[in-house]
């Protein structure tokens, strides 16, 4: 077996030129679907990702309703055609493993106590993966969210950071993340710095760890600002939408 | 596909239809706006996403060698599979197949298949032992009626950007070829009108379906009629001949 | 390879020795089943088709009842030993296409309306296959459909037509079916020429097809006049059933 | 199996089994007219069709090389299969096969495979690589009771038939041999009456179930007790000579 | 293939030093876990049993419950590390056969009409298997019914006996049931000697199966005595358990 | 894991941990009494029975030979399955598993596959070719809270004692070596209060969950955020602080 590259080069420059705390490119637009109560697509390095709301709507079936609040439904999924080895359509466990851990990070931002039976269902698609993917997917189903008019404490954003022959990384790159020595995506409730979603697989020193979950952090920050955009533009142009759902956005965003 | 229409939207449509008019004020012949992205997943082999009208439908093709059929020992093999995904509507729930997505993957599948679209021997590695299986997966991303024809346009769409990658196998990596371009066109009949491109509307109020795919040489290649209700001898003739006019113009579009 | 005989000879003769627009022997028995409402046992050729009909019944799941009138639901089935390589028992995406187009051309003759919130649950058993074995099921099934004494505006037939060496064909053979150019199952209601089911795959010109859908109707007259012989002939032996089912047949048959 | 019994019926049962008789007048241990069709189905390797009474199944096999095995390398490979179609009874749903076909499949399984009714190191072909696997099918038709004996009867009378299609891969087809006739009889207690070969009522009234597989040399080769009733031992004694008197009788019938 | 060991000495001594009458040891304890309304731990040679009782508990699904009675609903399962080969997790034929037979054999000593509309569920998972697994887990769930407080008839037992090398063998174990000639695994309500369940496959002749279920019946009589110590040694060291709960277990063994 | 608890016990939770205390006493580090039983299971290759309080779970490994992944063709393969199986709470229902058990099943596999508890390197029989498939089944037994930390001690507590039994493919029998030992410890944030080692109440009530892996050197191998409350980032770093002081101690008890 040949020598592999290694993942930095001597100026801690990453495979694909990027420095070791920046971000691939993010694309997000909202409102991209005609059926759904709310949608978004991202653009996130290789990864293209779209999400859709409906709800909130009576829940099925009835006997999981819960009647003091909305249950809040993820189910991410990957095409087919979304990986380099086809994967075969319908849940698997690694994708119900990740819709399971996204529903819960957006209970904790809807108020859910406004609706009671209902569900709110979230569907993340991921039509081309890259890396990150549920990141991705997250970042994306948190502004179909709000186009939904969802009413929330904040958006949710996600982001993960690896290490990599030794450093830190942010956002690893699908290269990054076979050959690299951890993973740790999460996310976060920008205002608050609630953390919401958070998982590690790998080798870090609790240093390392802090040092992780900052730069995730300042980096979702960033993100927001994006989805914010995105947020802004869908209502710029948009006539069509009932003024009280602008209201409710307009409100969420200038609240930070 | 399912689902229930409100009474009013229905009258609407039958008072109209008997007047041999359409609620988005389209001639009963014509067709929505259609637009073709080819090669939109850079992890398929091949693919396109179709925009027809307010439906929206990506197909992908992935490639992967295998064992052929018994009967057909030189012959490459082809899986056509379509995911209703709940993004797509609120009709839609997650599960295994049902009926109506197994029957829109089949209708797609013949329709490549039966007409000999693509030379399937010129995907036999080593008779009898060794084919290419292509996976066609019909990915139903917003749905606002037809698609039977909006899958059938991006399957044809995806098969002309396909590369078949024979490098991961130590071969070269070669085109595919599309031979032939039968295209697909679905008509409704709502009390007596006959509409082509049927809208979601049209097609929960419709009586009868007919989806006709005719090849460039005015052939009919392939029929699949749905629906509770009956078509005359005359009907069916009338369909076939609008059809064949229809696919001409589409034909270029989607070889575009 | 050794070459294959052709399939029509000099004199237009087919390998089984029929003429271009021969059926092959169909006999039908009506009332051959003592738990079901209604019972029919048909061989066409080679085929052997058992059909059952229960209801109208209390539909379930009952979220799928119709509160206006009466679901037609087919479950079309191929017995694991009727075909040459065994098949899997259960449904599979054939079986459940056929299924589908057989319910949906039953739909437009029974009287749905007299009888909300029901099912007409039809049940065809494929014990030994040819070729055809849709036609067959359906045509099957509209006897035992009869046999229940379900209210209909009339009988639906089945009946493919095909193209072999360039010629078209009535009823194909098993051999015909395989090494022919195109096949187009057809369904109708005799009295009044509604096509119910039509499906095709091939290739035929706009002449050959409108040539080949008036040779599969008038097959099905031919075959119409089968049915109603099984009925009478059921009828005339039983005293067992009550008097109004008897007519209701009677006057179904005497209509025409 | 299954299913609730109109509250007059039960009485009346009741009532007379307490006088030792039976609804439609057979003595305790007389069995329902037997007929068995042999042959039925061309497409099987062998076949069955037997009419106990009401009851109607047709048993079919099919045969395949495959592995065997790893623990009998020397031995083909015997599948059995029940399906509980839905034409058979208002009670049989659609589905995979639940608790009644289980054991039905399971019971007919063992009654030939462990009596060595087929000499199974004859369906060898390569020790170790490939043996023959025996699918036997049991399609229940028509359900009136007692499906234990009809199954097991057309199982026999399908391995009479059984012609193993050998020249399809190469070799010669062989006929099978049976090597012995173990005939299943069952009988129900109800109150304290033991009756053989119960109809549909009678098994529904039923307290308690015995199934009694008997050779040719008297010995008994299976047993299945079943429901929620006891038998005594004395009541086991006596089912089992009843059994072997009625079993000689049956025998004949199978082998004719 | 070397020569295989008798299963019997020129002793009768059995392969492990038994006599053909003897049992292998066995240990029962009751009140093993917590969650469970009632449970029991059993070790019977080499196997290891846990047994679960939840009930009368409403029964679900809703369709399923009788106004008239408890249902006695029995889940049977191994482990998957529990055989020498891996069992994939999960109910299979054999599995769903032997939970219907030990349901039913239960559904006997319950007294299922005072508790309408409930279901009694017992759970059997085989931890470690020897041979006799639903002996054993049949004899576990006896106690731990009791354990649940479950008003009974009596406790069930239930033991097998199988023949080898011409001779009847009580309890077989593993080596004696793959190369024996016969397996007969019986219940029986001790104090009334009812037969609940019984099964045979093999070959007996009628005075060998007289003589087997004499000597199953016998030792089930063994067995039930180490039950009773089981419930004794519980309720002797318990002090939680209401009153009426020990009251109603005393009773059922006093009264034998 | 589901289910409801009371109001009165969720308040009276509540109340204790506002105060910092817990309805065991326990301190809000302090595990409950930890018992491994390792080789419990003969039949498994390793197996370890865990007693965390009232949790009772038992983990066993099967191994067998196969196929590698073509990514890892030197490497073993593990799978490690989790069944909740009903007889260990009346909310754990039977059928294919839900996500609770997948999540359980994967965090618990993440925990030895990427920590290289094991060096699958040394499960690799033929590069390319065959390797070892370790088989790891978590099955719990009786449910009282916190099984991601009982089934990971079980787990590694079946690694220390398992013997690949190469001998069965002609090898010689060697004891699996353990390399590193990874303690998950899980915490619940309750109000403003972590609790180490949550029981079933107290998870049923609290807002998040977090399960931290720490390995002997002090390096954090994985993370797992729970349930739809959020963590501080100074909330993380204290029970990561927790979670190293007390892995220490358990190590210990899962070498011993």
């Amino acid at each position: 077996m040949e020598l592999e590259k290694p993942l930095l080069d001597e100026n801690k420059r990453r495979i694909d030129g990027r420095a070791v705390d920046e971000l691939r490119p993010i694309k997000i637009e909202a409102g991209v679907l005609n059926r759904a109560d709310g949608s978004a697509y991202l653009e996130w390095g290789e990864n293209k990702v779209l999400a859709a709301v409906y709800g909130p709507r009576e829940a099925h079936p009835r006997h999981r309703q819960d009647p003091t609040r909305a249950l809040v439904q993820c189910r991410y999924n990957m095409a087919a055609f979304s990986v380099s080895d086809r994967k075969r359509p319908g849940p698997d466990r690694r994708s119900v493993e990740i819709s399971k851990v996204i529903s819960e990070a957006f209970s904790f931002v809807v108020f859910r106590e406004q609706f009671p039976r209902t569900s709110v269902d979230i569907f993340i698609e991921v039509l081309q993966a890259e890396a990150g993917t549920r990141c991705a997917g997250l970042t994306a189903a948190s502004v179909a969210l709000a186009d939904a008019g969802i009413p929330m404490r904040d958006l949710v954003v996600s982001c993960a950071t690896g290490k990599a022959d030794g450093e830190l990384i942010l956002d690893p790159g699908k290269e990054e993340d076979n050959r690299g020595q951890a993973d740790m995506p999460l996310a976060v409730v920008p205002r608050t710095e609630d953390i919401v979603l958070l998982q590690m697989d790998g080798h870090l020193t609790q240093e390392e760890l802090k040092k992780a979950m900052r730069m995730s952090i300042d980096a979702c920050k960033e993100i927001y600002v994006i989805q914010k955009d995105a947020l802004r533009k869908r209502y710029a142009v948009t006539t069509e939408e009932p003024v009280e759902v602008q209201e409710t956005i307009d409100t969420q965003i200038k609240e930070e | 596909m399912g689902g229930v229409i409100p009474e009013l939207t229905r009258n609407h449509i039958h008072r109209l239809a008997s007047a041999g008019k359409r609620a988005d004020s389209r001639a009963p012949d014509e067709f929505r706006p259609l637009k073709i992205e080819k090669d939109f997943v850079k992890s398929a082999e091949g693919s396109a996403r179709v925009h027809l009208g307010k439906t929206d439908v990506l197909v992908g093709i992935k490639m992967n060698q295998g064992e052929p059929y018994p009967d057909t020992p030189n012959k490459g093999v082809l899986i056509t599979s379509a995911e209703l995904i709940p993004m797509a509507s609120p009709k839609f729930e997650s599960g295994p197949p049902r009926e109506n997505a197994i029957e829109l993957a089949r209708v797609v599948d013949r329709g490549i298949r039966e007409t000999e679209t693509v030379d399937m021997e010129k995907l036999c590695v080593e008779p009898g032992e060794k084919v290419w299986l292509m996976f066609l997966d019909l990915h139903i991303l917003d749905y606002d009626g037809n698609l039977f024809d909006a899958c059938s346009f991006g399957a044809l769409g995806a098969l002309t950007n396909t590369v078949v990658p024979a490098s991961r196998f130590n071969g070269e990596d070669f085109k595919l070829e599309v031979e032939h371009y039968p295209v697909s066109i679905t008509s409704v009949k709502i009390g007596s009108s006959i509409f082509q491109d049927p809208s979601l509307d049209e097609e929960m109020v419709a009586d009868a379906r007919l989806t006709v795919a005719i090849d460039e040489n005015g052939n009919i290649t392939a029929m699949q009629k749905g629906l509770s209700g009956s078509f005359t001898f005359d009907e069916v003739e009338r369909v076939i001949e609008l059809a064949r006019i229809r696919g001409n113009e589409i034909r270029e579009t989607i070889k575009g």
